[in-house]
């Protein structure tokens, strides 16, 4: 629609919000007094601004009243802005004529009088219909994408993320710090509710991972440095040195043996430390890739560099152990990144009254895994550190979940992993089992089903929660156990009970470095420090940087399906990316008036992204073409010449 | 008939005034074209004989000096009467210039400080039944825009005889321009600075200097030696004339014509070329 | 009756972090003092003293400034950027009388929605005891006789 | 570490637990750190007051604090569990609750006392360990233990809500005091459960069946002693032991001391200046374990604390 003769014409829309909006701000009077401003010809009030029929009125209005600068007083900007660009756009002008006012989630919704919040209301309007005549056509700028994906993070999200890309064509990086891919599924034995094994499910994409020839794997590894924007962010990996050379490694695993410690003496960090291992090992033995790493801190050679070096005898003609390797760093470029960093779990000595790390037989749900797991540490015998069998067995549930003392949320996979952890005790020994809960939450598909399944097996059900576990003794039957005192709420009293074994079903927390990890991806945490998404609901892989995406528990506590879901969303949403080609950038970014410019050149450090250079031929300043994505924040600091763009200038 | 020109005072310290004869020899090209009827400094002329002229009979009124009393509001709204186009000449009339510091205080203020428990000067003197009265002071001091309408400025402290004869010919010619115009390029300092070049790229300014605490180069950016160079958002037409006596620009040829704020948008500029690695903690503890 | 002092506050709220946060006071049902007349920018480093300057001069009482807390700004140092020119603004605007409280920079994250209706009643409370900023100013215009 | 600490003994210790002040002030003259007694001191507010009328509590309890920073005390030792407590929660709640605050406020104006202000609360507890530290105390032990082994009761208001004195569920502190001393502990999982506090008084069997619960299970770890920290768990420990007998027909009759009497005597204090005597139970392995003999370095008298300083 063309302008006629240059005249600003505006039309204000305010929006009831069904009784969101227009409970609190008298919308009929804010839409006479738009009526009054200047350069407004059209004002009107209407139910639900952002439904079909709202927006057909901006669109009937520019065509019948020759509008050409469009405000809508509603909901937060960062909700509707689009649909209402877009709204501008289908009404035939450029969709930067148009500006939002928030009179919702900051005005309407945090104010009580209404007089007061109608006033505030009518002043924002007025400085948006001020301030919308200034406004410019934009057109946006389109920007290349790598077809490379980063992956960051090998568990069963980065996993499944990046085999999605691979097997779509595109060729992924996949880092991960540990010496094997699989994270924490890799520790399971079975899975709720399925009790599909861990292992038989996972190790096949472990493999798979490593052969595709799509998917760059660097294990023992991490992303130090990233620089750039989405389509083109240069990465750097670093990859700690295994002292064993992956390509020249067969994996035939003849140095563990050969090394001269003839017992295993390092506790192992994959089974938490309920084996041992030597300073050469593998994590486990499906380990990928299948190549094994040595440990400076505990090996003899590294310590006193007196060591027989058996380990490279024994790899012999190979020569794939060199104990001289150095960190070695890696330059890539991708267009996306994918994070699926994973979380950790809860140090269960954070609840001292539960009693972990004073009494030997209280256990972590995690420790459980491995015990129950015939690939673990007792080859799947569930005995206690003095080689017994319990005979009863309490779990409790929620240490260090729904706990204003440690972490307030509620981690999701503990009352699942608690009931199948129930099961496979039940299995393996026979034990009498209590579970301990606050209330039970089974919310998946299968998991009510599947509760039935310990109830059947007459596993007990105390619901209250587990107030200490000591092993003071009130009576003689009692004695040489632990004691699991709780309210049992439903039965009205407080009880003790006596048990031979406690497992802590300990919660899902943000890893200990997700503070870094957020800091060098720019990107957000939410207030328990997870990772943010870009919106709870319509942006749940999203990051606020875009090209960042999210998979798995690093956004929040999860169990493997939705795990799994998130990061078959993750790989989605950057193939939208790749396969689109280009992204179409907001055009509101910085220029340079050249006429302007006097060459000062205070504008050049100021760049973050190091956007701007300076021209030696004319002097001037320059935005670099393609770089303008990150320049949003328009620069304030730039004292003359260079000079924001509307809308946000 | 000749057109006719005005110059005039307020609260200045002459400089402008001699600015008008820096021009030398080109003075009396001035004096060929028009016909001084006014000037204080120069010639006899007394407030009646302006009184005394018809409205809109001068064709250009120069004033200098920023408006500090009731005399000066007085006599700048009796020459707006009187003339076709007012130019505020100056720093001080353009921005309220050195004058304008004495708005840190007010009026009592200021009387305090400069003559303190001292004899201070009456408002009104009486001598054989003769009264003499001094105009009274403002608390503020205003710039020339702010107490009549001014239909163009000539920056400067002072004005440079280029950017006078100019202004002269411009505002004789045909063609005026624009009403509220600046009469000076609209570009920063910076673009004529003989030491443009020698400003780096990525500078971060770890000291800020005063200029006699060091000895300062006489060939680098002096901004990028640590002065406090307004040169990036001060408007160029003054030759650079401070910076070739090694001394930094002061910026009293005022902002470009996209600045708002000249004192709010200098000090982004500074603060912006503050070294970027700063430890956090001493940034937000101030 | 006069009509009680309610000071008038410009705030200016950086788009990934302040502004999300008052979003989330919206949602969460938060009530707070509505004073301020929100300004969305992209980045507390956006904000320019003179547009601080220029709101005490069109009849603010105050103004807030919301960026990202330190370290994590969307554009890597802009609320640095913020920090730097506010410690200076500061300080001119103490030369030119007005007081430190009247101009405030606060780090509020996106996931602290109550933190936007502490900050917003703690200033309304500071301003209303400090009064408006423009009587003052109104005094200072008129001529004082010398002695 | 402050040059003198002031000193609030709070009623306790003037009372039943005469021994705990007997042996504090030998301990501390021991390390040669001076105490100042507050002058003129009133009641902390504790615990029956502050659950009667919470308002005059806070006031009476903050008069001391005020009369504290009057005195120019950095530091103010407070032995006492339940004083240490009442003026704690005092602090706290007068910074966070404002209109506490005013009240507060308002009546120590009408006293003429400064407001509130910075004073910091110590338990003996935490001076020992943190300030004066557990090499100093080791390398001043003289006397070597030839007692059995004892169990650290640690009680409740020590260390919750406030845990700085120590950690609030698994103190250790006097522990390894003890461990310094050369004095063998017992892991003792009761160590901050309930002594049947004020109900031995108001509801004798359940507060007797709780200070049982301790006693039993100590001696089942193999303590023979019970060491505390505060003067009500030592009383209610130390008294109705003959009781416990009588009801139960169980043989408990173990000794109850407070810390400060042991530290004092590893230290050389002298055996008469430790409130021994005062033992209720247990007095058999009381005498044998600190010979009559042992005599040594002395507090001042009574009501002289602040001479010897």
């Amino acid at each position: 629609m063309p302008e006629r003769d240059g005249t600003i014409r505006i039309g204000v829309y305010a929006c009831h919000c069904g009784t969101n909006i227009a409970a609190t701000v008298d919308v009929e009077s804010l839409a006479a007094f738009a009526k009054s401003l200047p350069n407004v010809v059209v004002s009107r009030k209407y139910k639900y601004m952002c439904s079909d029929p709202g927006q057909e009125l901006i669109r009937r209005d520019i065509q019948e009243h020759g509008l050409n600068r469009i405000v809508v007083a509603s909901c937060s900007p960062h909700l509707h802005e689009h649909t209402f660009r877009t709204a501008t756009k289908v009404g035939g002008l450029n969709p930067f004529y148009f500006h939002m006012v928030n009179i919702r989630e900051q005005d309407s919704w945090v104010h009580a009088n209404k007089a007061e919040a109608t006033r505030k209301a009518m002043d924002l309007v007025r400085a948006a219909v001020r301030r919308v005549a200034f406004h410019e056509a934009l057109e946006k700028g389109r920007v290349s994408i790598h077809p490379d994906v980063l992956v960051v993070g090998g568990g069963i999200a980065g996993i499944h993320a990046a085999l999605t890309l691979a097997n779509a064509g595109k060729h992924v990086y996949l880092v991960e710090r540990d010496p094997s891919i699989g994270g924490h599924m890799a520790k399971f034995d079975k899975t709720f509710p399925t009790l599909d094994c861990a292992a038989c499910i996972l190790t096949p994409k472990m493999s798979a991972v490593k052969n595709h020839p799509n998917i760059t794997l660097w294990t023992y590894s991490d992303v130090t440095a990233i620089e750039g924007y989405v389509g083109n962010f240069k990465v750097t990996v670093t990859r700690r040195p295994r002292y064993v050379n992956e390509d020249l490694c067969a994996g035939c695993l003849e140095c563990l043996e050969a090394c001269v410690y003839r017992q295993a003496k390092v506790p192992d960090d994959f089974n938490l430390g309920l084996s041992k291992r030597r300073p050469i090992y593998i994590p486990f033995p499906q380990a990928v890739p299948l190549v094994p790493v040595v440990d400076p801190e505990t090996c003899i050679q590294f310590k006193s560099g007196k060591c027989r070096k058996t380990c490279i005898e024994a790899c012999g003609e190979r020569l794939a152990i060199d104990l001289q390797m150095e960190p070695k760093q890696e330059q890539i470029e991708v267009g996306t990144v994918i994070l699926a960093t994973g979380f950790q779990t809860v140090d269960a000595r954070r609840v001292p009254y539960y009693g972990y790390g004073v009494y030997p037989n209280v256990y972590t749900a995690l420790e459980v895994e491995r015990l129950v797991n015939a690939s673990g540490p007792t080859n799947g015998e569930v005995v206690l550190r003095d080689g017994r069998t319990p005979k009863t067995v309490g779990i409790v549930h929620c240490v260090g979940s729904r706990d204003e003392n440690t972490n307030r949320w509620c981690s999701r996979v503990c009352c699942m992993y608690s009931l199948k952890l129930a099961h496979l005790i039940k299995e393996h020994t026979g034990a009498e089992i209590f579970n301990f809960y606050i209330d039970m939450r089974t919310p998946g598909k299968g998991f009510e089903e599947f509760y039935q399944k310990p109830l059947n097996e007459r596993v007990h059900f105390i619901r209250g929660r587990v107030a200490e576990v000591t092993d003071w003794v009130l009576d003689p039957s009692e004695e040489g156990r632990l004691v699991i005192r709780v309210e049992d709420t439903l039965a009205g009293f407080v009880r003790r009970i006596p048990v031979d074994m406690v497992v802590l079903s300990t919660g899902l927390e943000p890893r200990a470095d997700a503070q870094q990890v957020r800091r060098l991806f720019n990107i957000t945490r939410s207030n328990e420090g997870f990772f943010l998404e870009r919106h709870p609901k319509l942006a749940p892989v999203n990051t606020f940087t875009d090209g960042i995406f999210l998979a798995g528990c690093c956004q929040g506590p999860k169990d493997i399906p939705d795990t799994v879901a998130q990061a078959g969303a993750a790989a989605a949403e950057a193939l939208a990316l790749i396969d689109a080609g280009y992204i179409e950038m907001e055009p509101n970014t910085a220029h340079v008036i050249e006429e302007a410019c006097s060459g000062c050149k205070t504008c050049i450090p100021m760049c973050p992204y190091h956007a701007i250079s300076f021209l030696e031929e004319g002097k001037r300043a320059e935005i670099k073409p393609g770089t303008l994505q990150r320049l949003r924040h328009m620069c304030g600091r730039l004292p003359v010449g260079l000079y924001p763009a509307e809308p946000f200038r | 008939m000749k057109p006719k020109v005005a110059f005039y005072w307020c609260a200045s310290c002459g400089g402008c005034e001699e600015a008008v004869l820096d021009v030398g020899e080109q003075i009396f090209e001035v004096t060929n074209a028009v016909d001084i009827v006014f000037w204080p400094v120069a010639l006899d002329f007394k407030e009646h004989d302006v009184e005394a002229m018809p409205d809109a009979s001068i064709a250009i009124c120069f004033i200098n000096g920023a408006v500090r009393t009731t005399g000066q509001e007085e006599m700048a709204r009796l020459l707006r009467a009187k003339s076709k186009l007012v130019v505020a000449f100056g720093a001080c009339a353009q921005l309220g210039g050195i004058p304008g510091l004495a708005n840190l205080s007010d009026a009592r203020g200021l009387l305090q400080e400069v003559y303190g428990d001292g004899v201070a000067p009456k408002q009104e003197y009486r001598n054989n039944g003769h009264t003499i009265a001094l105009p009274k002071l403002f608390d503020t001091v205003f710039p020339l825009d702010r107490v009549i309408a001014v239909d163009y400025y000539v920056p400067g402290c002072p004005p440079t005889p280029k950017i006078f004869m100019e202004a002269v010919e411009v505002l004789l010619s045909a063609e005026l321009p624009e009403k509220g115009a600046v009469l000076a390029p609209d570009r920063a300092l910076c673009e004529e600075c003989p030491r443009r070049d020698t400003r780096p790229q990525d500078l971060h300014i770890e000291h800020f200097r005063r200029v006699h605490q060091t000895v300062i180069d006489p060939q680098l950016c002096l901004f990028a030696q640590g002065f406090l160079c307004l040169g990036p958002v001060t408007r160029a037409g003054c030759e650079a004339r401070c910076i070739l006596g090694n001394m930094p620009c002061t910026g009293c040829f005022g902002p470009t014509s996209r600045v708002r704020d000249f004192g709010g948008k200098a000090m982004s500029a500074i603060a912006s070329s503050i070294a970027a690695n700063d430890d956090v903690k001493t940034l937000l503890s101030g | 009756m006069p009509k009680a002092f309610e000071p008038k506050i410009v705030a200016f709220f950086c788009n990934w972090c302040t502004y999300l946060a008052a979003d989330l006071a919206g949602t969460s049902r938060i009530k707070y003092a509505p004073n301020a007349r929100v300004v969305r920018v992209m980045c507390s480093g956006r904000v320019d003293p003179q547009f601080v300057l220029d709101a005490f001069a069109k009849g603010a009482d105050g103004v807030l400034i919301g960026g990202c807390h330190p370290g994590d700004c969307h554009y890597q140092e802009g609320n640095y950027k913020a920090v730097r020119r506010f410690r200076l603004l500061q300080r001119l605007l103490k030369q030119m009388g007005i007081e430190e409280e009247r101009v405030r920079l606060e780090w509020i994250s996106a996931a602290e929605g109550d933190r936007v209706r502490v900050v917003m009643n703690d200033m309304v409370e500071k301003l209303k005891a400090l009064g408006p900023l423009h009587e003052v100013k109104e005094q200072r215009a008129a001529a004082v006789e010398v002695a | 570490m402050p040059s003198v600490y002031g000193y609030f003994p709070g009623c306790s210790l003037r009372a039943a637990g005469v021994a705990y002040e007997e042996s504090l002030l030998t301990l501390f003259r021991l390390l040669d750190i001076p105490l100042e007694e507050l002058r003129d001191w009133n009641c902390c507010g504790a615990t029956s007051y502050m659950s009667i009328d919470e308002g005059s509590a806070f006031v009476l309890s903050a008069r001391n604090l005020a009369l504290a920073h009057q005195a120019k005390h950095h530091d103010l030792l407070v032995p006492c569990s339940a004083c240490y407590l009442a003026l704690r929660k005092t602090q706290e709640y007068v910074e966070h609750y404002p209109q506490i605050g005013r009240q507060v406020e308002d009546s120590l104006k009408i006293a003429k006392l400064p407001p509130l202000n910075s004073v910091r609360v110590r338990h003996p507890l935490e001076v020992l360990y943190t300030d004066v530290g557990r090499e100093k105390i080791r390398s001043k032990v003289i006397r070597q233990w030839r007692g059995g082994k004892v169990a650290c009761y640690y009680g409740c208001q020590l260390v919750r809500p406030y845990a700085e004195a120590d950690r609030d569920h698994d103190p250790t502190r006097m522990d390894e005091l003890m461990t310094s001393a050369g004095v063998p502990t017992v892991e003792y999982s009761l160590k901050t459960k309930c002594c049947g506090g004020s109900l031995t008084g108001t509801m004798h069997s359940v507060g007797l069946r709780l200070n049982h619960i301790l006693l039993k299970e100590a001696l089942r770890k193999g303590a023979q002693a019970i060491i505390t920290v505060c003067p009500l768990c030592q009383c209610n420990l130390d008294a109705y032991q003959s009781e416990i007998r009588r009801r139960t027909g169980e043989a408990v009759d173990m000794p109850i001391f407070f810390f400060t009497q042991i530290l004092a005597w590893a230290l050389g204090g002298d055996v008469q200046s430790l409130g021994l005597k005062r033992a209720i139970s247990g007095r058999k392995l009381v005498e044998q374990w600190f010979p009559k003999e042992h005599a040594g370095v002395r507090a001042a008298a009574k009501g002289e604390a602040k001479a010897y300083a």
